[in-house]
């Protein structure tokens, strides 16, 4: 692998740039692996990355039906935040922000990790309640989180209205300093060429078409298009499709795939500092490196593979962006976009083993996938190799389906009266 | 200079000029000009300025495919639109346009400098450095990227415009109205249906208004549409998308095209457009060639000079070189001859080229170079000339010119057809993807369907060069700034498809959505990895087809009416009253009555004390109501709540408690039942709606076999509560037909009769503790009902309260806020709510969760009630609780404020929590650390005045 | 510099009419006090016994102010101070919703335009006399075709404000 | 914005006017105290979510009020067909 760096990038510009390598060679799959990871996400090369590199499993492929990266990771929204309420969703997602500092070098790949912080507005008495208790929690937690108060919301984003005379007044914020965003294609290109040079094999156009587990039911290996690969140990973090590759293994999954859809606009000079989102009105935004408006849309109310969603959500997007910030109405939509979002029945992900030997799962993130990149990737590798849990990622199990020991943020922020 | 403009032709208005400034330098121009053409008549080579290099810039392209004529228009105080194509922008009087990512001036960009050493930004370069040191890249390197990057500068101010929407059907639209979508419309309007044809622009008419032969037909032809009552035409429309069941989106210009005193009304109106049939008409794009110098001002496409010259009358130079390898290029040069353009020569990679075509260019004198490529192009901002070499490699010759035309092919626009889900098909003939197959009723006619002749040619816009792909200097993606060599550098550095080489070297990501570059990178791409194109595979398009406003797309969703805000019919005299509001819900409801300078606190304090020394009346008419009516009522309240139901006396009321299947509260009120078949239930404010559904759900899917409806009567009563140990007395005067005395009208009951003369359902019930009924009469006589019961209470010493002495007051009595004091994750028995759990009922929903491991297992969050030690202090709702303040963080914390109120009545604070295991700690002492302080409470019962219930009876 | 300036009328200070408003080709009024109900049953023939009258078979069809909203769910806008049995004890559920909505009426050439603003139906397809509930955006609306050029539409009371308000924004001539 | 035929209207009205139920043919047991927490779990938690055909409740809310099934491709999300509630999976 050859460094990256400003010297490296000089050097080769007085050879027009024809020394750099592949970022990943594009490998045949071998007869066997150590390990295999179902999906080249960047939750799954991370996992392929960790298993290498922190937990000493170099022998491992990544298997992807498409292309890396061209699932949820190239899809989404680029938001990075760790202010959860319960101890569960904080350690988890804490666990990922500590990981995202410093990843470019860890990596050698800038995977421009931005702490522009992450400011949720408060609309109502009951967001006030919910964002306070959110603080107060993360900040025995450790997790930083704080109150500002409209003029302090405003201050650090001057494109809000904080007029009490709009629909939905702005109460407040609660604000992240270390949240923000990352490229999302370079994290998954950064975790792809820093793994293949510990030694994985990246495989692409190579869907998995069957999981063969042997007469103790324990998983013996992968059918894939490109025959069959032997592995004891199997990681499947297919997002949307997890459901389908699970039942491969006669497994069915607490698992509904939605659309969600995203859009950018037109590139302008900085006008929007940080990520700015509103859970009452719906809309969430950032501005990215390029000047691109960065909107989050909702997911459409049924399941689809389709990719697509309709129309109207986006209408209800950008009236919601434009009611929080009014000057943006003569901005123009550049591009939209759908993914295929899979969501568990407490909107909490599903991370570690499963009732099958062998046989690994990170599922479950719906929309909020991006923000766990490096955690994810690490604590399922830690799984796998140690075939136990790490205990932050204990009690993101199956069991909690049936014993109700659900992880259910969403409900914590509960409609009020 | 002003020597541009062509003697005559054009659809013109010469008698007609206008008036514009562009960088602050006063132009002319005429009716019917674009902003482009009337620059170009100037003179205007430089246009923009490229988004990573800062290059000059010209005109590329004369419609929505121009990457690099972006342009700022200023029609005055927020009313600043950055980013516009100038070919697309309509002249009128005064219109006010800059040009944009350039500093300081067009002419002389300083950050041009980035242009020398672009050999140091490759594709992904910022991959690659910017990590050193670590803190560097937020605080240094991102900051200067993002202020060089961006275009033009965002709006800053509200946008005065407003904005149309409407839904319309048709039996078939037809987008896009040159000859074919033309053609098609007339012929679907035969058919009697009604057709809807839009077209992106100023005028109907597409490639034909660029070929003075047709206008006659074209005139004919609009004339014959616009005689038919089933056809609406619509220019100045671009549909951005297409989606489920040819539901296409339009977006409609009504007044940007005008000047700003003749603009009245919308701006733009979007189109939601439902049809039968959707016909796609929308033409095809000429592509660029790749090539040294490609993008020196002055170089274009043959077919937009060719536009320029025919629909506006200008010139693009005095003297052109086409650059061909399609016959296109040379019917369009013969097409700029014949108006009187100088064509110095046409060279064409082709050998073969048919004889028609030379015989017709040596008639018109014009040089023709077979089996040549055009290998570099002098000049920095403008064109000087071109250097032409035997098959791109041959000994170098100059032709002197102001002006390069370009003819790379044609690619079919078949972004609505891909929006569909349509397969495309890749046609080497065109060098393009054309569309194959789609389940939607849906066709493509004309060029975008692959049926057009305009001549052949070859595919593939790489020209071929004496110098290696990575020392070219060849620009694809214009706009971006991403090359050749770029695409050469992707695909070595490992991206393979063209979904990953997009987006590494950002090439078709910029505004035109690479309407002119896909292609060509696709087949640099293919080219250097010796696959078939098919096998890089296509980008996929998404909507929108072309960029467009945020505020069409709102439509009327904009302040006032961004979303409904719902009041109650007493609302009015609260805001009379100067009450304060919060919002709950759809809902805006009354908080407090402050008097004089009161503040909250004190508002509130006051309200308390009248309340519970005298009286107050409340709105409470957001509450949720259902009619449940039928003979199997009562059995279906029964399965749907915990408790039972069945055993209910008409006349008597009941607290219901509503558990989702997965055990945990969603709902709670008080419900009455009126007849034996009749119940009156209520629900939270917020929880109306849920809850309605998911009853409407059980019955309709689960207990199908119940006689029993629901009808939702939220709005169908107006709710006063009148709360205190004088409420009996202030509504006795008003109330007909109902024996209010203790015995006969006991807590918990329900009775018909009147009140002021009207219907009215009373409840004597009580969530403060007091004595108290809800008077429910119908909202149309709710206000005055209202000021009746509030003359009368002024009698007795009566306030208003609002939602925040309502809190407190219940949170004296340990009532729960579904919503507060719970959170989607509490049972009833969490909520010390068991005694609302029928025993003996075999099911309700809900009831199989509650007996999950998880929910039977000891130490969960129970309700409690906490007194600080310190009883001033008034705890923060939502702070969290430890048992250890000294622990190191991260801290076991084991519950949560839920309820935190100062207590005017005890004189004390008092506060609601949910505490592990709370129950067991009856007595303890608990810790809430603070930031700056840790604040101890003791544990208690959630009960904090009038235990035992006597004041209800008062 | 961001400076966002005060909108002109905020939710909070929208109007509902009470005079009708002319815009060129519609006229928006109040439709006047009616008497409505909610009138539900399994079977139709013991529900129009009850209430004495003749219940419209198929849904979106109507008789003498009676709409059939769903396979058991009939809706009646009736004369003012019309009051109607509640059939105690039989399987029908008669219940009064007369303040609960308030009726709006658009008339004119341009009505359907304005109707069409904001409701997704083809109702330039819909018959003369016929009747569906569906939205006006996100509104939930029952819209009765009155006449030919005349739309009697029913709306719940708090969202009235709001959909005349929005009806006015569609009003070509009555803009604000 | 699909447009969902409604086999109690019958007619294919506007998305907005219906709102998704979730997987169809999941029937809530008569008597769920006598189903296992597994049992349990499956009726409350686990679903098919197949890629392609796809049994689906919506209701009718702006329109009928009714709760329908649906048979819809989960690729493309065209309709096969719609029926009433209570008719056999089809």
């Amino acid at each position: 692998m050859k460094r990256f760096s400003g010297f490296n990038l000089i050097g080769e510009a007085f050879r027009s740039h024809q020394g750099w390598p592949e970022h990943w060679p594009d490998k045949a799959p071998k007869a066997s692996y150590d390990a295999i990871i179902v999906g080249a996400g960047g939750h799954g090369l991370g996992a392929a990355y960790y298993l290498a590199k922190k937990y000493g499993i170099t022998n491992v492929a990544v298997i992807e039906k498409g292309w890396l990266g061209g699932g949820n990771t190239g899809r989404n929204t680029t938001i990075i935040r760790s202010n959860y309420l319960y101890d569960e969703s904080a350690h988890l997602y804490d666990h990922a922000v500590k990981l995202w500092d410093g990843l470019s070098q860890d990596l050698n790949y800038n995977i421009m990790y931005s702490k522009r912080g992450v400011l949720m507005l408060a609309h109502n008495v009951h967001d006030v309640q919910s964002f306070k208790r959110h603080i107060h929690a993360n900040r025995l937690n450790g997790v930083d989180n704080e109150w500002l108060t409209p003029e302090e919301c405003k201050a650090y984003c001057p494109p809000i209205d904080i007029s009490p005379r709009t629909r939905h007044p702005v109460l407040g914020g609660a604000l992240q300093r270390r949240g923000g965003t990352a490229r999302h294609d370079s994290v998954a290109w950064g975790y792809a060429r820093a793994a293949s040079a510990l030694g994985v094999d990246i495989i692409q156009n190579c869907a998995v078409t069957g999981i063969r587990r042997g007469a103790d039911g324990a998983i013996e290996g992968v059918e894939t298009e490109r025959g069959f690969i032997a592995s004891r140990r199997v990681g499947v973090s297919a997002a949307g499709s997890t459901s389908l590759v699970m039942k491969m293994a006669g497994l069915d999954f607490p698992l509904e795939s939605y659309p969600l859809q995203a859009l950018v606009s037109e590139p302008v000079k900085p006008i929007f500092p940080c990520v700015v989102m509103s859970n009452t009105v719906h809309a969430y935004m950032s501005q990215s490196d390029k000047g691109e408006l960065v909107i989050g849309a909702g997911t459409d109310q049924y399941t689809s593979y389709s990719q697509r969603g309709a129309f109207h959500i986006v209408e209800h997007t950008l009236a919601a962006i434009c009611e929080i910030f009014p000057i943006f109405t003569r901005m123009r939509m550049l591009r939209t976009w759908g993914g295929i979002v899979d969501v568990t029945p407490d909107r909490s992900p599903i991370l570690g083993k499963t009732p099958v030997k062998g046989l690994y799962v990170n599922c479950g993130w719906g929309t909020g996938g991006f923000k766990a990149t490096p955690g994810a990737g690490d604590l399922l590798a830690y799984t796998m190799a140690h075939d136990e849990p790490h205990k932050i990622n204990a009690p993101y199990n199956l069991d909690r389906f049936r014993n109700g020991r659900l992880i259910d943020e969403a409900a914590a922020a509960a409609v009020a009266h | 200079m002003s020597g541009f403009r062509l003697a005559d032709g054009g659809r013109i208005d010469r008698r007609t000029k206008r008036n514009f400034t562009f960088d602050g330098k006063a132009q002319w121009g005429y009716a019917g000009d674009s902003l482009a053409s009337a620059l170009l008549a100037q003179g205007q080579m430089l246009f923009g300025r490229s988004f990573k290099y800062h290059r000059p810039r010209g005109i590329l392209g004369a419609g929505v495919e121009e990457p690099n004529a972006l342009v700022t228009v200023d029609r005055g105080p927020g009313r600043i639109t950055p980013n516009l194509r100038a070919p697309s922008v309509a002249l009128h009087d005064g219109l006010t346009a800059t040009s944009q990512n350039r500093f300081p001036t067009l002419k002389t960009d300083l950050i041009a400098v980035n242009n020398v050493f672009s050999a140091f930004f490759p594709a992904g370069f910022y991959n690659k450095t910017f990590m050193w040191p670590r803190a560097a890249w937020e605080k240094v390197y991102e900051p200067i990227i993002r202020r060089l990057a961006g275009l033009g500068d965002s709006p800053t101010t509200r946008d005065p415009d407003h904005y149309d929407a409407t839904y319309a059907h048709c039996e078939t639209l037809v987008v896009g109205a040159g000859p074919a979508g033309i053609a098609a419309a007339l012929e679907a309007a035969a058919g009697g249906g009604r057709v809807i044809l839009i077209d992106e622009q100023e005028e109907i008419g597409g490639g034909a208004l660029s070929d003075p032969a047709q206008w006659p037909w074209l005139e004919e032809a609009s004339a014959k549409l616009a005689a038919m009552d089933n056809v609406t035409v619509l220019p100045r429309t671009t549909a951005i998308g297409h989606y489920h069941q040819n539901f296409v989106v339009a977006a409609e210009r009504l007044t940007d095209h005008l000047s700003v005193d003749e603009a009245e009304g919308a701006r733009e109106k979007l189109w939601r457009i439902r049809a039968g049939e959707v016909v796609l008409a929308m033409g095809a794009i000429e592509r660029p060639l790749v090539f040294e110098g490609n993008d020196v001002p002055g170089v274009m496409l043959a077919s937009a000079a060719k536009t320029f010259a025919l629909r506006y009358g200008v010139a693009v130079g005095r003297k052109l070189v086409v650059m061909a390898v399609h016959d296109s290029g040379w019917r369009d040069a013969l097409a700029l001859h014949k108006a009187g353009v100088n064509i110095a020569a046409i060279v064409d990679m082709r050998r073969d080229v048919a004889s028609e075509l030379i015989e017709g260019a040596r008639a018109a004198r014009i040089a023709c170079y077979q089996g040549y490529a055009v290998t570099g192009v002098s000049g920095g901002q403008a064109v000087k000339g071109v250097t032409i070499a035997l098959a791109g490699v041959g000994k170098g010759q100059k032709i002197d010119c102001d002006a390069v035309l370009m003819a790379g092919g044609w690619t079919p626009t078949v972004h609505l057809w891909s929006h569909a889900k349509g397969s495309l098909r890749w046609d080497e003939a065109w060098g393009a993807f054309v569309p194959d197959k789609t389940h939607e009723d849906l066709r493509c006619v004309g060029a975008c369907g692959g049926a057009w002749d305009y001549g052949k040619g070859l595919s593939g816009g790489l020209l071929p060069a004496p110098k290696p792909l990575h020392d070219s200097k060849a620009f694809v993606d214009f706009q971006n700034d991403v090359k050749a060599r770029d695409i050469g550098l992707a695909v070595q550095e490992g991206f393979r498809s063209i979904e990953h080489i997009k987006r590494y070297t950002t090439n078709g990501m910029a505004t035109d959505q690479g309407k002119t570059s896909n292609l060509n990178g696709l087949q640099i791409a293919s080219g250097v990895l010796h696959r078939p194109v098919t096998e890089i595979g296509l980008t996929t398009f998404r909507p929108p087809y072309t960029p467009q406003s945020f505020g069409a797309i709102l439509g009327h969703h904009k302040e006032a009416l961004f979303q409904p805000l719902r009041k109650s019919v007493i609302d009015d005299w609260a805001a009379a009253q100067g009450a304060v509001y919060e919002n709950v819900a759809q809902w805006r409801r009354a908080r407090y009555f402050p008097q004089g300078s009161e503040d909250m606190d004190a508002a509130v304090a006051r309200e308390c004390r009248t309340v519970r020394s005298a009286v107050g009346v409340f709105d409470a008419s957001t509450l949720g109501k259902i009619e449940v009516v039928g003979p199997d009522a009562a059995e279906f309240l029964n399965r749907m709540y915990t408790n039972p139901w069945k055993s209910l006396e008409p006349g008597r009321c009941r607290y219901g408690l509503l558990l989702g299947e997965h055990g945990f509260i969603i709902d709670d009120g008080v419900s009455a039942r009126l007849a034996p078949d009749r119940f009156h239930l209520t629900t939270t404010t917020g929880g109306a709606a849920r809850v309605l559904n998911m009853m409407e759900d059980y019955l309709q899917t689960e207990w199908s076999d119940l006689d029993v409806w629901l009808t939702s009567t939220t709005e169908q009563w107006a709710v006063i509560a009148v709360q205190g140990p004088k409420a009996r007395r202030v509504i006795e005067p008003l109330v007909e037909g109902i024996d209010l005395s203790p015995e006969a009208f006991p807590h918990m009951s329900v009775r018909e009769g009147k009140i002021c003369g009207v219907d009215t359902r009373l409840f004597r019930v009580s969530f403060t503790g007091e004595l108290g009924f809800e008077v429910n009469v119908p909202a149309e006589h709710g206000r005055a009902v209202w000021e009746a019961i509030w003359a009368e209470g002024q009698k007795h010493g009566a306030v208003a309260y609002g939602t925040e002495t309502m809190h407190v007051l219940r949170a004296e009595k340990g009532f729960i806020i579904v919503g507060q004091d719970t959170d989607g994750t509490v049972t009833p028995d969490d909520a010390g709510l068991g005694w609302a759990v029928g025993k003996k009922k075999p099911d309700f929903v809900g009831k199989r969760s509650l007996a999950r491991p998880d929910i039977v297992a000891p130490g969960r969050k129970q309700l409690v009630g906490l007194l600080t030690d310190d009883p001033q202090a008034v705890l923060e709702e939502g702070a969290q609780i430890v048992a250890d303040p000294n622990q190191p963080v991260p801290m076991t914390m084991i519950g949560h404020v839920t309820s935190s109120y100062h207590s005017a009545t005890l004189g004390r604070s008092i506060a609601m929590a949910l505490v592990a295991g709370g129950r067991d700690r009856m007595g303890e002492t608990l810790h809430i650390p603070m930031p700056d302080r840790t604040i101890s409470a003791k544990v208690v019962a959630p009960m904090f005045y009038d235990a035992e219930g006597s004041r209800l009876n008062g | 510099m961001v400076e966002i300036a005060e909108i002109a009328v905020s939710a909070a200070e929208l109007k509902l009419g009470t005079e009708p408003v002319q815009g060129a080709g519609v006229r928006l009024s109040h439709a006047g006090p009616r008497s409505r109900y909610s009138l539900r049953a399994r079977d139709a023939k013991v529900l129009a016994e009850v209430v004495g009258r003749t219940l419209p078979g198929k849904i979106g069809d109507q008789a003498e102010g009676v709409i059939c909203l769903g396979p058991d769910e009939w809706y009646a806008i009736l004369a003012e101070d019309t009051v109607l049995p509640r059939g105690e004890g039989l399987p029908v559920s008669v219940t009064d919703v007369s303040s609960r909505a308030l009726g709006l009426v658009l008339e004119g050439p341009a009505a359907l335009a304005v109707l069409s603003s904001g409701c997704p139906l083809d109702l330039a397809n819909m018959g003369v006399g016929r009747a569906t509930r569906t939205v006006f955006e996100t509104v939930e609306i029952v819209v009765w075709r009155e006449a030919e050029d005349r739309w009697h539409v029913e709306v719940w009371r708090s969202f009235a404000t709001w959909l005349w308000n929005a009806f006015l924004a569609a009003m070509p001539g009555a803009h604000g | 914005m699909i447009l969902i035929h409604c086999p109690y209207c019958e007619e294919a009205r506007p998305e907005v006017e219906f709102a998704y139920g979730g997987e169809a043919h999941i029937a809530r047991p008569v008597d769920p105290s006598t189903y296992s927490d597994e049992q349990w779990e499956e009726f409350l938690y686990i679903r098919n979510n197949p890629r392609g055909r796809h049994h689906e409740r919506w209701r009718h809310t702006h329109g009928c009020g009714r709760f329908f099934n649906a048979v819809r491709d989960t690729v493309t999300d065209v309709f096969e067909t719609t029926y009433k509630a209570g008719e056999a999976r089809k």
